[in-house]
């Protein structure tokens, strides 16, 4: 009956796979970032990134896994990140609407000047 | 009940198979809920019909299933299920079949956190109006994919006016949830019903003049958000086509259709549980009883009769609220986008921010209200049940009312009549539980069916997982104390 | 039913907790691969949706209700607006793909890979990161507060008293009803606490009571005042503008 | 609110594309086969081009084939909606051509059954204005009241849309014997049930935001395009054929008492007896065009109790229907009626060699009334749309003949 109960399910989660999935929202984010010639997609890496970031601090606030944990603070970090992503997003959006209507397009490799 | 069933499992030797219990605990929840917007549904479409016919001098359905035409949204679901489905050739294919699954899921999961009577409510979340705030927003997701994939102008149009609409109106729907919220101090559904048993005077839209007012913006707002007429704009069906839905056919389409009518009844519940006292009926009829005899409310064949009883209040005034809606959608002309959003920027929020501002200084400076003019004292069929729901702290008053509950069991397990029987114990054991109203299974002994109890708790699969997991810790602390 | 005989050996049960987890944690990374890989940016933003959802998932299952919903509402929300710009700017055929070179490619998973291959080893270094044991502690918490309750009631004649007389110590009832959140919510409910620490209340560290510690207030203030400079920055850069004639 | 003012100062607004949509030929709000080809930018509209000709059957041309008494069933089928007072139109042109006058009680019939029609016909107009505005249930009440007036016009011809009845030298039959009483119920009943249309659309306050001040065409504008009926009355213009028109016609009103409905100095005829004009609502708008169709209801079951008591008291017969062969005199003809959607002007010209006209054309109203829909439909919302073309009434049966 091995089969029914793998250990991998019976084991309680710990941190570290929290920290995993965090880090790899992290990298996807950050390769999102790299790869994307388009404004819209490099915003959404910007959000995996952040995203990633996130869970860690929720991770490390949640009393599940370590005694000594951040508590609130945790939790108020990750609150003020998401708050801040989403100013961060509603500008970034801003300045891509404007740098279309600049260019007519939203290739981030077409913007090689600085005036508008 | 998924406790009983793996211990059940457990005891008949199938060691290894305890997770079934939780799997088909989990499905029976699943098709319960599922049913809910399955059967709501099909109720509602039919509800509509007829309402409609009659609102318009006619007789609506007649035929199917005998003279009010019971199966005819049943007949027109299977007529649906055999139309071919059609998909344009423009269409993002990916995208067209995924977006009616979306709609649903978001619909369908938002019935997960919302409570249908005392404690009845799958998951049980402290910030369960949060949560249904959130998800009832991502319904517009499979509304803006139809309108993208199905490559069409006209379901386009649809598309960028329901996030116009839904993204707009989610401010002030935020704003009228935040009022309940902040008087009775918090997210929890549950909770946030149970202040309001005693008598109808308690329900929160008589709480002031503001409540009252608030609940008519909430309503409208609802209205918007799950995109009903007047507000109907993403498929304007004289102006659009059929907006977002103008490609669709099938079954696809009526998915859709389950998703709005589901989402209905979750706005006209929310409503219900907010303002209108959820499931406490006008006047509280089973506490008077359990006053009278002295049957728990909390446990026990009564208490589920008492919840039964909850559950179909709540659900009349779900519906009344469905009936509501129905009645609207057939008296009124549709607004234009540009009047949707000046209504919401110029009217909703004002209203909402102020509102808010009068309930703040209308309980800050404790002006009366109805229920304090009155004399009599309603009997409640919850023990914190205080006369009138107050700002105040919500977890103070969580704690103790889990407090007392749980020094009576301990009392009574201390109590010299309680020792003499708890040390013929294990025969006793069941008896004994009974007399403490709390349903104990299985055999205490084993200690993998407490740590399974305990995961049940710890998974948060069900809010009435501690009742059992204290009754494991009493038996266990039983036989310590001894 | 010949299994009956193995079963009563095997005394593992499924943690639905680690579950769950793998579930969600699966859509998460998975979604957000899809979202790499797509080059269609409605279909972009849809992964994205799934991704961020999934992830409010997994901040859910880390007991942070409040986070986890917030997650859902402003994040998931949020990609609504992004959603509506990627359609709308992108409603041209010809911006609808840009394609990455492959050079790009590789060197970008090249270094995303190790990124992740030293992020991984370096969570998973800890050896107490490993696992936890949350569940046992508690039971062994509430046998513990249970047993010594009724030890004192029955020492000090409490129980003697009529069942209806609450009679538990103070610091008793606080012990209890913290345990009883942990066993309801499977985690303390913060967000009260969450609340209060916004306005400057920390209820978790009372001991700190030096001048001017008002826990979170200000950041709260200077983020309200950023929400706003943010509104009125990006309404004003996104404001129909008048240009005499080109 | 992206009115026609605000879409000009907005220049240089996100650089979004034009998009061209069709609206029509099937479409639920172009009333029949209208294509409407939108050029929007977004929700507003930059430009409109209707386009038609999906319904058209040729109808002037089989005129120049068969004799005017033939050609009676054709002129139904233009404005369907309003058959009879198409009849009426083409019947008086033969007449004028052949110089017939009209038996007294022949000529109170005309006016009764045409009247009849028109308060069936603006029926269906209200109706389906409702209907384009996302209100349904109008709709459904204006057609329990036209099945009414169907059964009122089947009695005394037996058909329900395409009567045929008034025909070139009379009618093919008198009012059957307790038609007028049956007549006079029907208006005692129906005259309550209006103010259930006014509640449900004229005052509807969500009905005044989606109607006033939306498609405002001014007086000149109206009759620079030609407009007529209730949409010149909507701007203002004090114009009906039936005072205003050729002798041949306005001489069957003769002895009616009736005002045209047309604003003056703020205020309608009779109004005070129906709900006020809208502060929001501007002269020439949607909502005037709708009003003046409400109340022009109102007129017609006026004139129809005046034409049945001056029916029950006149003498003479119910004229001769001109016979197939008969031959026409040589010359030619033009008339123009009013009918429920504006002047119907019919032209006939005959060579005098045989029974068969030379030419015959048909002047339509609603061909001009929609002329107007690309200048009002500049710089609105796509909601406006059926706004405005839904406040023309447009038939196509009609434009395209």
């Amino acid at each position: 009956m091995e089969w029914l109960t793998p250990d991998i399910l019976t084991e309680p989660v710990g941190l570290s796979h929290f920290l995993a999935v965090g880090a790899f929202l992290f990298v996807t984010g950050a390769v999102c970032m790299a790869t994307k010639r388009n404004t819209l997609g490099i915003l959404m890496g910007i959000e995996l990134v952040l995203n990633g970031a996130n869970i860690n601090f929720v991770a490390f606030a949640s009393p599940y896994f370590r005694e000594d944990n951040l508590g609130l603070d945790g939790h108020l970090m990750a609150l003020f990140v998401i708050v801040l992503a989403a100013a961060e997003a509603a500008v970034a959006l801003a300045i891509a609407l404007n740098y279309y209507n600049n260019y007519a397009t939203i290739d981030v490799d077409k913007a090689n000047e600085l005036k508008g | 009940m998924a406790e009983y069933l793996s211990t059940w499992i457990v005891e008949a030797g199938w060691d290894g198979w305890g997770w079934l219990a939780y799997l088909l605990v989990a499905l029976v929840y699943a098709a319960l809920l599922l049913n809910v917007i399955a059967v709501g549904a099909v109720v509602f479409i039919w509800m509509e019909r007829k309402i409609s016919g009659r609102i318009q001098d006619r007789l609506g359905p007649t035929r199917t299933g005998g003279k009010f035409g019971w199966l005819q949204t049943l007949a027109d679901g299977i007529k649906l299920l055999s139309k071919e489905d059609l998909m344009p050739g423009e269409a993002d294919s990916f995208l067209f079949k995924v977006a009616p699954y979306v709609a649903f899921a978001a619909g369908f999961s938002a019935f997960m956190a919302l409570p249908f009577s005392d404690g009845w409510v799958a998951l049980h979340l402290n910030i369960g109006i949060f949560f249904l705030l959130a998800v009832l927003g991502m319904e517009v997701f499979g509304v803006l994919l139809a309108g993208y994939a199905s490559g069409s102008k006209w379901s386009l149009f649809g598309a960028m006016r329901q996030a116009a609409q839904t993204v707009s109106y989610e401010v002030p729907l935020g704003m009228c949830l935040v009022i309940p919220v902040m008087i009775c101090g918090t997210m929890d559904l549950v909770s946030i019903g149970n202040q309001q048993s005693g008598l109808f005077t308690n329900w929160l839209i008589f709480h002031d003049p503001f409540t009252f007012m608030i609940f008519w913006v909430y309503f409208a707002c609802g209205i918007a958000s799950v995109n009903r007429a007047p507000f109907d704009l993403a498929e304007a069906e004289s102006e659009l086509v059929a907006g977002f839905l103008t490609e669709y056919s099938g079954i696809r389409w009526s998915l859709f259709f389950m998703a709005e009518y589901g989402s209905m009844f979750l706005v006209s519940g929310l409503a219900a549980i907010l303002f209108f006292g959820g499931w406490n009926g006008p006047f509280p009829i089973f506490g008077i009883i359990s006053e009278a005899t002295g049957w728990s409310l909390e446990s026990g064949v009564f208490a589920t009769i008492a919840r039964f009883g909850g559950l179909i209040n709540f659900i009349t005034k779900g519906v009344l609220g469905v009936t509501v809606m129905i009645w609207i959608r057939w008296s009124f002309p549709r607004l234009r986008i540009d009047q949707v959003i000046t209504m919401c920027l110029k009217y909703c929020v004002p209203i909402a921010a102020f509102c808010f501002i009068g309930v703040l200084f209308w309980t800050g400076i404790v002006m009366p209200n109805v229920n304090s003019m009155l004399s009599i004292e309603a009997p409640s069929n919850h023990e914190d049940y205080t006369g009138r729901a107050n700002i105040r702290e919500g977890w103070v008053k969580d704690v103790d009312y889990t407090v007392s509950q749980h020094e009576l069991s301990l009392a009574k397990k201390a109590g010299p009549k309680v020792l003499p029987e708890a040390e013929d114990d294990d025969a006793q054991e069941g008896d004994d539980d009974k007399k403490d109203g709390e349903q104990v299974e299985g055999n205490p002994d084993e200690p993998k069916v407490e740590v399974e109890v305990n995961k049940a708790a710890f998974n948060n699969l069900n809010n009435n997982a501690s009742q059992p997991l204290l009754a494991q810790q009493e038996s266990l602390s039983k036989k310590g104390a001894n | 039913m010949f299994l009956l005989a193995e079963a009563t050996s095997n005394a593992a049960v499924i943690n639905w907790h680690t579950v769950f987890f793998f579930v969600v944690a699966a859509l998460s990374c998975g979604f957000a691969l899809a979202m790499l890989f797509s080059s269609n940016i409605v279909r972009m933003a849809f992964f994205l949706v799934i991704s961020l959802a999934s992830a409010s998932g997994v901040i859910f299952l880390t007991g942070s209700h409040f986070v986890g919903a917030m997650q859902l509402m402003i994040y998931v929300g949020g990609t609504v607006v992004l959603l509506i710009f990627g359609v709308m700017l992108t409603a041209q055929e010809a911006f609808i793909t840009m394609k990455t070179k492959a050079g790009d490619w590789v060197l970008a998973l090249i270094v995303g890979g190790s990124l992740f291959a030293l992020l991984t080893q370096a969570a998973f270094s800890v050896e107490a990161w490993h696992s936890t044991d949350y569940q046992q502690d508690l039971v062994k918490e509430v046998e513990k507060f249970n047993k010594d309750v009724i030890a004192s009631m029955q020492s000090d004649g409490r129980a003697e008293l009529d069942v209806e007389d609450r009679k538990l110590t103070k610091e008793e009832r606080v012990t209890l009803s913290d345990l009883q959140k942990r066993i309801r919510h499977g985690y303390p409910e913060l967000t009260g606490q969450i609340g209060l620490a916004l306005v400057g209340v920390r209820t978790d560290q009372p001991s700190v009571e030096a001048t001017g510690y008002t826990g979170y207030l200000l950041p709260f203030e200077i983020v309200s005042v950023h929400l706003l400079v943010v509104l009125i920055g990006a309404a004003y850069l996104a404001r129909a503008k008048k240009r005499s004639a080109e | 609110m992206a009115t026609a003012e605000n879409s000009q100062t907005v220049e240089f607004d996100v650089r979004t594309d034009e998009m061209l949509v069709n609206m029509g030929p099937q479409h639920p709000s172009t009333h029949g086969v209208l294509r409407l080809v939108l050029r929007t930018d977004g929700e507003v509209i930059s430009e409109t081009t209707p386009h038609i000709g999906y319904l058209h059957r040729c109808a002037e041309k089989i005129g120049e084939n068969l004799t005017p008494r033939q050609w009676v069933p054709y002129t139904d089928r233009m404005d369907y909606l309003a058959g009879m007072n198409m009849n009426l139109g083409w019947s008086l042109t033969v007449e004028k051509l052949m110089k017939y006058d009209l038996p007294d009680k022949a000529r109170h019939t005309r006016v009764i059954i045409s009247e009849l029609n028109r308060i069936a016909s603006h029926l269906v107009g209200m109706g389906t204005y409702g209907l384009d505005l996302g209100s349904f249930s109008p709709f459904l009440y204006a057609f329990r009241e036209r099945e009414k007036i169907l059964d009122l016009l089947e009695d005394v011809c037996g058909a329900r849309l395409t009567y045929s009845y008034i025909t070139p030298g009379g009618m093919t039959a008198d009012l059957p014997k307790g038609w007028t009483k049956k007549c006079n119920e029907f208006l005692d009943q129906f005259l309550p049930v209006i103010a259930d249309y006014h509640a449900l659309l004229t005052t509807n306050a969500i009905f005044v935001k989606r109607t006033a001040n939306v498609g405002v065409m001014s007086a000149e504008m109206a009759i620079d395009y030609g407009c007529s009926g209730p949409v010149l009355r909507g701007s203002g213009v004090d114009y009906d054929l039936r005072r205003d028109g050729e002798e041949r016609y306005t001489s069957l009103y003769d002895g009616y008492a009736f005002e045209v409905i047309v604003e003056k100095d703020g205020h309608y005829p009779k109004d005070h007896d129906y709900p006020n004009v809208p502060t929001d609502a501007v002269l020439g708008d949607s909502w005037h065009r709708f009003y003046v169709r409400m109340l022009e209801v109102i007129q017609s079951m006026d004139i129809i109790r005046q034409g049945i008591d001056f029916y029950e008291s006149a003498t003479g017969d119910w004229g001769t229907p001109m016979k197939i062969s008969t031959k026409l005199p040589k010359g030619e003809a033009y008339l123009e009626t009013e009918c429920p959607r504006g002047q119907m002007g019919f032209y006939i010209v005959s060579d005098g060699t045989g029974p068969i006209p030379f030419r015959v054309r048909a002047r339509s109203s609603c061909f001009s009334n929609l002329s107007v829909a690309p200048e009002l439909c500049k710089g609105i919302l796509i909601a406006d749309i059926p706004s405005i073309i839904g406040s023309l009434d447009v038939v196509m049966g009609e434009i395209d003949r």
